[in-house]
């Protein structure tokens, strides 16, 4: 039944106070994005650590693009904080020969409907260039 | 039923997950198959019973969760809808209803996220919202029980703005027992209406009106009101806002005899904002006459503590030395009542500011006004008014390439409801006061659309106003007429009630019916992390559901910061707003949600790493405990000053403590599942 | 020809009628309504734009009042309930009042004292001319050619056709100047004139466009007011024909037989103008048509006196009958008292000119339209030879 | 049978504005009493189909509220129940309440539907459908109704006893009578709603004789997704139109129908309309015919901006006649002022009249409260206490006090929750200080 198998899947972490609320402006105006992409609301990204993203990687997504609200967030520290561990992330996936651009740091506000579709674009573009991820261990595969 | 005698027996023990999933009468699912999807989840470990239903949100839809709840002992429920802004709360309190934890309930958005953004290609929404699915159900899977967190919340409320919304909105908090602090900007209450000539649908005498309710406000005992005062810091949550406000300081205190002589002998002229600056006023001086607070004030920008004044007042009346003061509030709640700034024309739109004989429709309020710059005589620059035209929609309905953008880049794409009504209820005055004045009202539609605002539409053409209707693409142009001509300036409409034909209007003044703006407040935005919309203006988290309430929990909005109303549609949204207020403060407390951070004994070896990061003051502390005879340090969480950001979290160096409701663990689950082979499925789509 | 705004138009139109024109908010109900409007004539609305705006000039130059036989239908359905129809009637006085050249017709339309004083003056001459010139009264029967010679009658006739011919063709020519000529966008070439002659003949015989009004009736008899219009015209039109060309013929002392054209066409005559006066005095008194609805001075004072003459005229017939002399003279004399100022007054200044206006006005539309779909045509041809080349 | 019921707000009416003032009330904590003529709330708003600007399904907005009002601890829901009488004065009013036999026992029946299945006799749904749809003699009024209970149409009933063998809860009960209750309350807010123009009221729309002329809240049951059809079709031959046309204005701001306001949510109504038709029925041609676009709210401007730009036609003029050709087709004469106001007649599959709002009920002889000349309830100091009436203690919201849309009504019902709550503390403490002072007299006695 899967018909998106085989597809770059992009993993959206998008906070309640900004990228979640820009998602959900983009309903509303019913503009068109691709569906490969799986959006999960987060209180805020301070919460991650670098290890989630390469996790994630693993466990099969292509892209990941992180929408908070930036220096518009409503946590104190949220942004400075977030960067930080991305930026670890990077040099984490550095080791791992994944492409940096991967993984991706957006500012999205509640009704940034154009940004949203141009990050949600341009990471799929990007994925289209570059293909999926080889890892160099093979995946995880589920056993049920 | 031994089922349901396993699970209330050890609850925690078994997952036993419900899993639903809404058509929302089409919205989902005429895009995303959805009876497939709640079978395919039907499938998946743990779920107990899977469900399609045409209204989740529905009487029925909430019953059957209760149901399953009650009957299939069902303790982890998974719903897909519409967003989560809408009904988690709904599904939450159905949750509740049946006894469950309210917590143990996960919300995945199929409407907003899925069927809405994918409409063109079903099989994979379809694809899609199952496996978003997937990943609540594993998120479910690890939820706990979850209690919220209780806070005493002070009885009282603070309302920013002295406007007509702020002025009634504290009122009728006040009328409910609740205490009310009211703060504004400038000098005087009343605000915008205290500007105004005559308020529709009435044609009543706006500040008559506007006495009669500040006469009330000032009976009230419960409000305090401190005027040249704004809020500098802010700090706390629902409940329990701590606030710093600034109050400027009068300069005068009192009144006193020989005022006119101090007001005299000030050597500063300012424009005077209150007439719009149709006409000036010294910089020690009074709003207008009859406002309250009554004294003079001292116009700090502009003074130069010349001291003329203080020669001439009575000992002690004016100092000019006087510092302002702030003081700290806590209140339980902020209405926003901070209103709106009519739109400035640009430089030559519609010929503003390039010919003097060209006004906003604010400035016309004041020229007809009795106690205005003209004392209500309808005369501009020493000479009657003769012939009169009103554009409407400047400033509004404006079109992005059509109208030349703000310095922002902006353009206001949005009616500003009132101009219409109010051009005719002054068109009428202008007849009172010039009985043979020719005015032609130019517009694009007319939108007298309230009760009685037709009757204004109706009764101007009975006063023979001429409409002329333009299209945004082809507005009017105002030029300076020839020097032969009588009346100094010429408008060119092309008139879509003549057969698009171009009609030439001789006129001494031409009235812009400017827009409404928001108050620019980018502080209070900055400070209460509330949002504005894409038209600027102050954003409800929904126009039917919560219309006056922001994203902030305890921040609410009234009147006119929040989108274009006339006094009527404030006062009401300001009555709104008080009703939210007083349900949430007239216990005492407030329920915060419950997700905070939270250690775990455990794991937590006091690397004080948390507590490093925290950016919250007094969230976390590091504490010494004893036990069994040994002594060790673990952090502690203040539920109350934690706001979840989640940053301890992420630094902790043995995974020790989490955000309740947003636990890494359960990401972690969620990203797996979301990845996992479907499960298959005989018949599939 | 200017677009400026001139909002004094809609206050001098307001003295020739009811029209609540300033009411209008310009919605078109009214001429999608109307069975009259056309492409070309998109009335009323376009009248009552022109002066909501003041376009004098325009309106001046408009036919479109004539083409309007207020049936009303705009009125009923307006949703402002700016009385379309009436505004067309008012216009129709206005364009009266500026075809006039001597101002009489705006006196009388704006002034009831001048309007009643004048009926009342040439009256009074009548009486006058009949103390002057009337003949011997013979007592013992009757003897109207005595009485009134039936020659100077004719004389008299002729000199009060002249009259009313000399003032209503002059103000025939300025209507025609000002909307044909002054307003010629496009150039009228002249067989124009002579091939769409006979719209006008049509137009006048048959009243076409007043049957339309009754769009809703079927055939002859339903269509009550087109059909009591024409019947009406017809012995308005036979009785001028025979008084002002046969009165030797018609004015007789011997009696003819009752098969004898002259007494039946009389009778028709009479009794289609009786039933016809009538019928408009009872619909201006029970108002139920939407068109009766506002009476100006106008309005009524031309059916009085259609009524009055008519029954006047009866009254001389039967006293004849009755061979009663004196009651015959003085019937007779006020006949003529009462008929008079009708004929020199109401038609080249009142509303009885319409009789000319309204069928002109077709055939002047039949003109200018045919006028400017040849310029089009030729425009087209030059378009398409640009084209080809 | 008549109980007593001591309570602090009586609301009458149970749409969308009685509904949001009962919450509002009753999450101050005060006792609410809801009344509701109908066998369900949700009031007018249950039947339509998504709202404008957002394009939310309607039912989403209402149903939670619905089902909330039906659980609030403070609020005493009764739906088919009238107001039979109001007696007493201000700040003290006795209200007697009649519950209108259902003929089935409201707290037995558990709504599963098995009488509907029996019951052989199908009735036109005139309350719900506009006559388009039908339900059986016993029924739950619609699918998302609150209560769930079914209610027997008891005129139509043959008494075939087939729902009394289906019930498993021996819910039903022909020999049910009608049951009062006694209500003291402080304050009473009447939220009693409009009722929409009658569409055969201008004849020369032919509503109600030409077949394909239909309203707008026929178009809404089209639409919505509970509706009987679940499709778009024309009354005539249930064929699929594909060339509608909405007449604006066809109820409201017509001195000729003796309403002479606009009845404020008919443009946006029709806008919306045409946008959802436009998505259903791709290719067709949909044409608004307006006066006035009045687009005036948050929101409404881009709304209308984005239905031109999805193709959407509007026109300017006001249709003056319509006619119909052999097939049934409606023939719209207007005059296209935009145009060079040329006078067309245009053929549609389907025209749809854009009805106004008159008010649903008129509560001077029962609450002494008078209308004023539009019919609404008069407001004695509209711009700043707009949800007062001319009675003390009695307070009105939503479109009992003039035509206005959804958000509208539920600002106004923040509001009166907000007047009607200071009027009921001032009283009661009032009350609590006379008590309190007949207590000390006594005491010192």
């Amino acid at each position: 039944m899967s018909t998106n198998e085989g597809k770059p899947k992009i993993l959206i972490l998008a906070t309640l106070s900004g990228g979640y609320r820009g998602a959900d402006s983009t309903g509303q105006s019913h503009l068109e994005y691709p569906p490969n992409t799986y959006i999960l609301p987060v209180m805020s990204a301070a919460i991650f650590r670098e290890s989630f993203y390469l996790k994630a990687f693993e466990r099969g997504f292509d892209g990941i693009i992180v929408m908070y609200s930036g220096t518009d967030s409503p946590y104190k520290g949220e942004s400075e904080r977030t960067a930080v561990i991305v930026n670890s992330a990077y040099e984490l996936m550095k080791k791992q020969e994944i492409d940096l651009r991967r993984l991706k740091l957006a500012a999205i506000c509640t009704v940034c409907v154009r940004p949203f579709l141009n990050e949600v674009n341009k990471m799929n573009e990007l994925l289209g260039q570059i293909g999926p991820l080889q890892h160099k261990t093979p995946a995880v595969q589920p056993v049920r | 039923m031994p089922e349901k005698d396993e699970s209330q027996a050890k609850p925690r023990e078994e997952p036993r997950i419900g899993v639903y999933v809404c058509n929302c009468g089409g919205n989902i699912g005429n895009v995303v198959a959805c009876d497939n999807v709640a079978r395919v989840l039907g499938k998946l470990p743990n779920v107990v019973t899977s469900h399609s239903h045409m209204f989740m949100c529905s009487d029925p839809g909430q019953n059957l969760i209760i149901d399953d709840i009650k009957e299939k002992g069902v303790n982890r429920v998974v719903i897909g809808a519409c967003s989560l802004f809408l009904h988690e709360q709904t599904f939450r309190s159905a949750v509740e209803r049946a006894g469950l934890n309210p917590y143990l309930y996960y919300h995945v958005g199929l409407r907003e996220q899925v069927s809405w953004v994918h409409h063109d290609n079903p099989k994979e929404a379809t694809d899609k919202a199952t496996r978003m699915m997937m990943g609540g159900i594993a998120k479910a899977r690890y939820m706990r029980p979850l209690e919220p967190v209780r806070l005493d919340a002070g009885k009282h409320a603070l309302v920013i703005g002295g406007g007509v919304a702020g002025l009634r909105s504290a009122l009728d908090i006040a009328r409910r027992g609740l205490q009310v602090t009211l703060i504004e900007k400038s000098h005087y209450l009343g605000g915008h209406m205290a500007q105004w000539e005559r308020v529709f649908p009435t044609h009543q005498k706006a500040r008559v009106l506007l006495k009669e309710l500040i006469e009330r406000v000032l009976a009230e005992p419960n409000i305090t009101i401190h005027t040249g005062a704004q809020v500098v810091r802010t700090q706390g949550y629902v409940g329990n806002f701590q606030i710093k406000i600034r109050q400027e300081p009068r300069g005068v205190h009192g009144a006193f005899p020989n005022e006119q002589e101090a007001v005299a002998v000030c050597p500063i002229k300012q424009r005077r904002e209150f007439d719009y600056g149709l006409s000036t006023r010294k910089a020690i001086y009074r709003a207008y006459n009859g406002c309250v607070p009554e004294s003079l004030v001292i116009d700090w920008e502009n003074c130069t503590k010349c001291g003329e004044c203080v020669k001439v007042a009575p000992e002690g009346m004016i100092n000019l030395n006087e510092e302002a003061r702030e003081f700290d509030l806590k209140v339980g709640a902020v209405v926003l009542a901070t209103g709106f700034k009519p739109y400035e024309p640009l430089y030559g739109e519609m010929g503003w500011k390039e010919f003097p004989e060209v006004i906003t429709l604010a400035q016309l309020h004041r020229l007809l006004d009795d106690e205005g710059p003209s004392d209500g005589k309808f005369y501009w620059n020493g000479h009657p008014v003769r012939d009169v035209a009103i554009i409407h929609c400047v400033g509004s309905r404006q079109i992005e390439g059509v109208h030349r953008p703000q310095p922002d880049g902006n353009v206001n794409n949005y009616c500003s409801r009132v101009c219409c009504t109010a051009s005719m209820s002054m068109a009428a005055l202008i007849r009172q006061k010039a009985p043979d004045a020719k005015v032609y009202d130019i517009y694009e539609d007319i939108r007298t659309y309230g009760r009685g605002h037709e009757d204004y539409y109706r009764n101007a053409g009975k006063e023979q106003v001429t409409f002329l209707r333009y299209f945004a693409e082809e507005i009017p142009e105002v030029m300076r007429a020839d020097e032969s001509a009588d009346r100094p300036l010429l408008v060119k409409v092309k008139d879509h009630l003549t057969w698009g034909e171009t009609i030439e209007l001789p006129v001494d003044l031409v009235v812009l019916a400017t827009g409404m703006m928001p108050n620019p407040v980018d502080d209070l935005i900055g400070m209460f992390k509330v949002s504005p919309g894409n038209d600027r203006f102050l954003l409800e988290v929904h126009p039917k559901l919560r219309p006056v309430e922001t994203a902030v929990n305890g921040i609410v909005l009234a009147g006119t910061a929040q989108g274009p109303m006339n006094i009527q549609e404030s006062c009401a949204a300001a009555g709104a707003a008080a009703s939210k207020v007083a349900a949430l403060l007239i216990q005492g407390e407030v329920e915060l949600e419950p997700f905070v951070a939270v250690v775990d004994p455990e794991r937590c070896n006091g690397s004080g790493k948390c507590i490093e990061h925290c950016p919250q003051e007094e969230a976390l502390t590091l504490e010494t405990f004893t036990e069994n005879g040994r002594t060790f340090q673990r952090a502690v969480v203040t539920p109350a000053n934690c706001n979840g950001c989640g940053v301890c979290a992420g630094v902790c160096p043995n995974r020790a403590i989490d955000v309740a409701g947003w636990r890494l663990d359960e990401f972690e689950a969620m990203v797996e599942a979301i990845t996992d082979e479907i499960p298959a499925m005989e018949g599939a789509i | 020809m200017s677009n400026r705004a001139d909002p004094n138009l809609l206050k001098e139109l307001k003295k020739y009628g009811e029209a609540e024109i300033e009411s209008c908010f310009n919605c078109g109900n009214c001429t999608a309504i109307c069975p009259l409007a056309t492409d070309e004539t998109p009335f009323p609305r376009n009248n009552i734009r022109m002066v909501q705006l003041g376009l004098r000039d325009r309106l001046m130059s408009s036919l479109d009042p004539w083409l309007c036989y207020y049936c009303g239908d705009c009125s009923a359905t307006c949703p402002r309930k700016a009385e379309p129809g009436e505004a067309q009637m008012t216009m129709r006085r206005w364009l009266t009042a500026q075809y006039d050249w001597t101002g009489l017709a705006r006196k009388f339309y704006t002034s009831p004292v001048w309007e009643i004083g004048s009926i009342l003056f040439v009256s009074l001459f009548m009486v006058w001319m009949f103390v002057l010139f009337a003949g011997p009264m013979e007592t013992d029967h009757v003897a109207l050619n005595t009485f009134a010679p039936v020659q100077r009658i004719h004389y008299g006739d002729w000199a009060l056709a002249a009259f009313l011919s000399f003032f209503l063709l002059s103000n025939v020519f300025r209507m025609y100047w000002l909307t044909l000529r002054k307003d010629a966008k496009a150039k009228i070439p002249f067989l124009l004139y002579v091939t769409e002659a006979w719209t006008l003949v049509r137009h006048f015989a048959t009243q076409k466009k007043f049957e339309k009004c009754d769009e809703n009736q079927k055939g002859f008899f339903q269509k009550k007011r087109w059909r009591n219009h024409w019947f009406l015209v017809s012995g308005y039109v036979l009785m001028f024909a025979m008084v002002v060309g046969f009165l030797p013929w018609f004015q007789t002392d011997n009696i003819y037989p009752i098969y004898h054209p002259q007494r039946w066409l009389g009778y028709y005559a009479t009794i289609v103008l009786l039933y016809g006066g009538f019928d408009i005095l009872w619909g201006r008194i029970k108002q139920e048509h939407q068109s009766h609805r506002f009476s100006h001075l106008s309005d009524w004072i031309f059916p009085i006196l259609l009524l009055l003459t008519t029954i006047s005229g009866i009254m001389v017939h039967t006293f004849r009958y009755l061979d009663l002399p004196l009651a015959t003279y003085y019937t007779y004399a006020a006949h003529l008292v009462i008929l008079t100022p009708m004929l020199v007054l109401e038609v080249p200044f009142g509303k009885w000119s319409h009789l000319a206006y309204r069928p002109l006005a077709v055939y002047f539309q039949a003109i200018k339209e045919k006028a400017k779909q040849r310029q089009e045509v030729a425009v087209g041809a030059v378009a398409a030879v640009a084209a080809t080349d | 049978m008549t109980n007593t019921l001591k309570i602090d707000a009586l609301v009458v009416g149970g749409g969308i504005a009685g509904m949001q003032a009962s919450l509002d009330l009753a999450d101050q904590g005060y006792q609410v009493a809801l009344v509701e003529k109908n066998p369900s709330v949700g009031g007018m708003m249950a039947g339509l189909s998504k709202v404008f600007p957002t394009l939310d399904c309607c039912s989403c907005i209402t149903t939670p509220k619905m089902s909330a009002v039906a659980h609030h601890a403070n609020i005493s829901l009764m739906t088919y129940s009238e107001v039979q009488s109001v007696m007493g004065n201000e700040g003290d009013y006795q209200v007697r309440v009649m519950k209108k036999p259902r003929y089935v026992i409201e707290d037995e029946c558990s709504g599963c539907r098995s009488c509907e299945m029996v019951c052989p006799l199908d009735l036109p749904d005139y309350d719900n459908e506009y006559g388009r749809g039908a339900h059986r003699v016993i029924y739950v009024p619609f699918s998302t109704a609150v209560p769930q209970k079914a209610l027997i149409d008891i005129d139509n009933c043959i008494y075939c006893g087939k729902c009394l063998k289906a019930c498993t809860t021996n819910a039903i009960d022909f020999a049910q009578q009608p049951e009062y209750v006694n209500i003291e309350t402080t304050s009473i807010v009447l939220a009693t709603g409009y009722k929409t123009t009658p569409y055969d009221a201008k004849k020369e729309y032919g509503g109600g004789r030409l077949r394909n002329v239909v309203h707008g809240m026929m178009v809404e049951r089209l639409l919505a997704p509970t509706g009987a059809y679940g499709r778009q079709l024309r009354p005539s031959d249930g064929r699929q139109p594909d060339n509608i046309a909405y007449v604006q204005c066809a109820g409201s701001r017509d001195l000729t129908l003796g309403v002479d306001y606009c009845s404020r949510v008919c443009c946006m109504y029709a806008i919306k309309q045409a946008m959802l038709l436009a998505g259903a029925l791709p290719m067709a041609d949909i044409t608004i015919y307006y006066m006035d676009i009045r687009a005036f709210g948050k929101g409404y401007e881009q709304f209308y901006e984005n239905a031109k730009a999805m193709g959407i036609q509007f026109v300017k003029g006001k249709v003056a006649r319509i006619t119909e050709d052999e097939n049934q087709n409606p023939i719209l004469r207007v005059e296209l002022i935009d145009q060079n106001s040329r006078v067309v007649e245009r053929k549609h599959d389907l025209a749809v009249l854009s009805v106004g709002m008159l008010p649903g009920f008129d509560p001077n002889s029962m609450y002494g409260v008078p209308v004023d000349k539009d019919g609404f309830i008069k407001a004695p100091n509209p711009n700043i206490s707009p949800t007062l009436t001319m009675r003390e203690g009695i307070f009105a919201t939503g479109t009992a006090t003039g035509p206005m849309d959804i958000v509208d009504s539920i600002i106004t019902a923040g509001a009166v929750a907000a007047e009607a709550a200071a009027y009921i503390q001032s009283h009661n403490g009032h009350r609590q200080l006379v008590a309190e002072q007949t207590e000390r007299s006594v005491t010192h006695a």
